[in-house]
């Protein structure tokens, strides 16, 4: 338990999102025009070149919590749909569970995950099986406090995580949409993948590289 | 579908610095960013504001309609796309005259979440901001889950009629009721023939058979209630009006106002042959027209189709509807 | 392209007839034909009647025109064909005010030679009519042959114009005067980036690769200067500003109206973009802008792209174009 | 020369001449879509059943020459584009070349083919030579009276208009059309056939059919 993450981890791993966000747009693309209305792609295309900004120009100045709370404000302006709000959200939020702090426990990052996951149900208003990044993003925050409070390792952790998400993703995959534009697509959204759901399990992904 | 572009990703604020050179007199932006449209002469002191926001590619739809007697502001999104918190919180503060802002926009997730975090971060400004959804599509969900449904063309007649109020001399809770009241007399429904290309994405949204139409597709392509084979101007028109009656439940007697709605490459002939079978129809049912909208109010860039909403009018809707009104997009004498 | 229509052979006749019930206190027909049509309140006595027509397809262009301050009559062709010279008569007569009728239209064979049987018929009648030809397009032919040229959106500035002076009680040649000093310093030039479809043809009137545009095209498909691969926003709108400026020869401290006409499909999204380089390069040049109209004004149904339309204003023409005019397609107050 | 053609024969010519217009929409559609706004056909098929429907319905009376200008106002009505007026007024010039006869002799014949061909002139304001059905109809008019006047049959100066017709619209299509759509179509109709050109010699040979 004591790894830790720093802060010169955190600027890197946002900007490795954020990298990944930029090539993934064409899929991203893809998957919110068959059920949506295509933008998502772009959306986390401009986030992510967004973020790649913000952690290249921005210092931590030893608060992590703050500085993921502008990262938040950053997203928001650069893309503003239905999952780039809730992304924006989720930075905020796992922001301000961590005021202060110049490093990250295993502990923080369960609490961070766990604030996200809230935020995003409480701005969203989704619940879990309505399909939505909810089915991802909650199995995968339970998963890694679950192993983190097992004494895994963080990697262990953030694959336990991954693991849970596409589990989470593919689970709903069946399901009917139930919100948002695709809740209007209706049977049709049957057997298709949850755009945000495979957004998550992309960037997080590209978290744990 | 080509486009007259030049970056994809400068097609907003481009289209924006076009349309803020063309009408200098009638509109300007708030702040730094263009994306945050206002009435030149905003804020109105003492007039209660009114405010919209959304993706672009829909024009008139949103920000067509900033100007005397309908909005006061506009945060304009990317296309389809909604515009983030801060702009409609830098819209707001903008046009607060100090009677209070209400915010009209259409059912989207994007909208819902973002205009919820403008008026939280208002409140702490102490700018009264109520809200009021558009959800006037009844193809988008049956009536009894109608608080699903996503919000189109119907919502010109909120910013009409609530617009309205507000010149008048409205409070804020007059206001608000009197875009309620439009809103709870208001159906829509529309069909798609063709797709259409968000420039970034630069492949259709969605892809139609030469001889197919979507009955009750949105305005940004989401998927409607049915792919089908195309039919004449009269089939469809009465699938519409079947739809829309069949929820809004006028009775012989009553009075409407009609729009017809072109989605963008459907031709203002096309919406006249439309009118023609929605005027027999209603003729037919002992109903009468207050008013007919015919043209292209709320739009999809090039995507073909057409949607049609009534509004029931009383006394008082067909007053505020018929008060004049000044926008780049709208003029009513 | 799909279209919203019943039978194609009843296109025009139902789109006449849907435009007649959704703008009753607006518009009326002569005699017994629906393609004849007038303001509801003619013949205005005493005032100079105009008098427009043209094949269907183009609308606002050429019905959508007709309203206080602008026209008084048009005859309606089916698509893209010249009306009758008995509907050109028929119009005449119930417009004429004892003040005599003007003919503007675009320089068009069938409608030329029906417009002038027309006026043969009518001064039969001791109707005074006089013609004044729209050959606004620079595009279609050399200005040494300015007279071959045919009329495209340009002829929007002689209605308002010309309509204008009439409904200010100019006399005849006042009114012949005018609308021949706006369409004296008036110029047209448009590109179609896809083609349109005839009802009854059934298939379009050209084909255009999928990355070509066509530079010059009029507005019924007749092929323009060049065939050639699609440019930016910027590019193309420098083409079209380049070929007008060359010919119209404004000079720095210049004052001009500005049109960005639609052809249809092409959003205003999109026009707007041209807009903006449109102002930029008159900024550059010194060269004002009295007025912008941006929007459709003359299209070819759902044919993609977009026209610009230069006119240069002295005080006379500026008081013509403020004018207030009411139309069911063009309000301006 | 005592051959004459009666007013039936015109009845019966003008109602095949309105068949094959209808007949014909599509040739000449695509004609007119190659060097102009493609609405050719569809007039003169709206003519042609209009024509039909007048010699089915309107008796001759006596006076041929009135009845053909009355028909050249029914096609009026029916379509008005440049070529549907040019016949418009090639049928009531001709019409008016034979006031109040009952019979048609070759030298009337001449003589009406002779007068079209100079309002269609006048109204149209074209020359031999700009590309337009007058280099057919033109050719065709002098063999017709040629061939009359050397005494040959209806029916041979009948061939012999049709054959000049032919090659007065051959003659001209490697030329760049001068006027009307055409005109501003520029180089492009060079190698092209004239639409109106084709469309009067498809009539003609109906004429004589
Ligand atoms: N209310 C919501 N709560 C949680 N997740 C949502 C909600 N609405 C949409 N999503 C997620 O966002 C994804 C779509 O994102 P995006 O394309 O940005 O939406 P939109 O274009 O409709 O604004 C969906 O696949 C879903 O996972
Ligand atoms: N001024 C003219 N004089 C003689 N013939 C003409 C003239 N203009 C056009 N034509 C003929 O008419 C044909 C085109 O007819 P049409 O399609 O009716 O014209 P439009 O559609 O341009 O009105 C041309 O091919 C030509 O033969
Ligand atoms: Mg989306
Ligand atoms: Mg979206
Ligand atoms: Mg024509
Ligand atoms: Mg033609």
């Amino acid at each position: 338990m004591a790894e830790t993450i720093d802060s010169a981890q955190v600027v890197a791993a946002t900007n490795r999102v954020g990298v990944t966000l930029v090539s993934s747009e064409a899929v991203l693309t893809d998957l919110d025009q068959q059920m949506g209305d295509g933008d998502l792609g772009i959306t986390l295309s401009k986030i992510g070149l967004a973020l790649q900004e913000f952690a290249a120009g921005t210092p931590v100045e030893g608060d992590i919590g703050k500085w993921l709370g502008k990262a938040g404000m950053a997203a928001n302006r650069a893309g503003s749909s239905s999952f780039g709000t809730l992304l924006a959200t989720a930075l905020m939020r796992a922001g301000r569970a961590v005021p202060g702090k110049d490093a990250l426990t295993g502990d923080d990052l369960s609490a961070m995950f766990a604030a996200a996951d809230a935020g995003v149900q409480e701005r969203g208003k989704a619940q879990p099986g309505d399909k939505t990044v909810i089915d991802a993003l909650q199995p995968a925050a339970q998963a890694f406090a679950a192993a983190v409070e097992a004494g895994q390792s963080l990697a262990e952790a953030g694959a336990a995580a991954l693991a849970a998400a596409k589990a989470g993703r593919d689970s709903v995959t069946p399901l009917r949409s139930k919100v948002g534009r695709a809740g209007w697509v209706g049977e049709r959204t049957e057997g298709k993948v949850d755009p945000g759901c495979e957004a998550f399990v992309i960037m997080l992904a590209s978290l744990l590289d | 579908m080509k486009k007259i572009l030049n970056q994809p990703a400068d097609f907003v604020p481009e289209m924006l610095d076009g349309l803020l050179k063309a009408h200098p007199e009638q509109l300007d932006y708030a702040g730094d960013d263009v994306h945050c449209i206002v009435r030149a002469d905003s804020p109105v002191s003492g007039k209660v504001a009114l405010a919209t926001g959304g993706g672009s590619g829909h024009l008139p739809v949103f920000l067509g309609y900033v100007g005397k007697g309908m909005l006061d502001g506009c945060a304009v999104g990317d296309v389809f796309a909604s515009p983030s918190a801060e702009q409609m919180l830098a819209v707001t503060q903008r046009i607060h005259g100090g009677a209070g802002v209400v915010y009209i926009y259409g059912n989207y997730g994007g909208d819902v979440m973002n205009f919820d975090m403008a008026a939280e971060m208002a409140s702490f400004e102490d700018i009264e901001v109520r809200t009021v959804l558009v959800k006037d599509d009844v193809a988008s969900a049956p009536a009894e889950e109608a608080g699903r449904r996503r919000g189109v063309a119907g919502m010109v007649f909120a910013f009409k009629c609530a617009g309205a109020k507000a010149d008048m001399g409205g409070s804020l809770d007059e206001v608000v009721a009197a875009a309620e009241k439009a809103l709870d007399n208001t159906r829509t429904m529309g069909v798609a023939l063709s797709p259409c290309t968000v420039p970034r994405a630069g492949k259709p949204t969605f892809t139609i058979g030469e001889n197919e139409m979507e009955i009750g597709m949105g305005i940004h392509g989401e998927p409607g209630m049915k792919r089908e084979t195309l039919q004449t101007a009269d089939e469809i028109t009465e699938r519409m009006m079947t739809a829309i009656l069949d929820d809004l439940k006028p009775a012989a007697g009553d009075k409407l106002a009609v729009m017809v709605n072109g989605l963008g490459a459907t031709p203002p002939e096309e919406l006249y042959i439309i009118y023609r079978k929605v005027h027999q129809i209603l003729a037919d049912r002992g109903i009468g027209v207050h008013r007919a909208y015919v043209g292209e109010y709320a739009t999809s860039m090039e995507m073909a189709g057409a949607s049609l909403t009534l509004m029931r009018v009383d006394d008082e809707l067909a007053a505020l509807l018929d008060h004049p009104a000044h926008t780049p997009f709208f003029i009513q004498v």
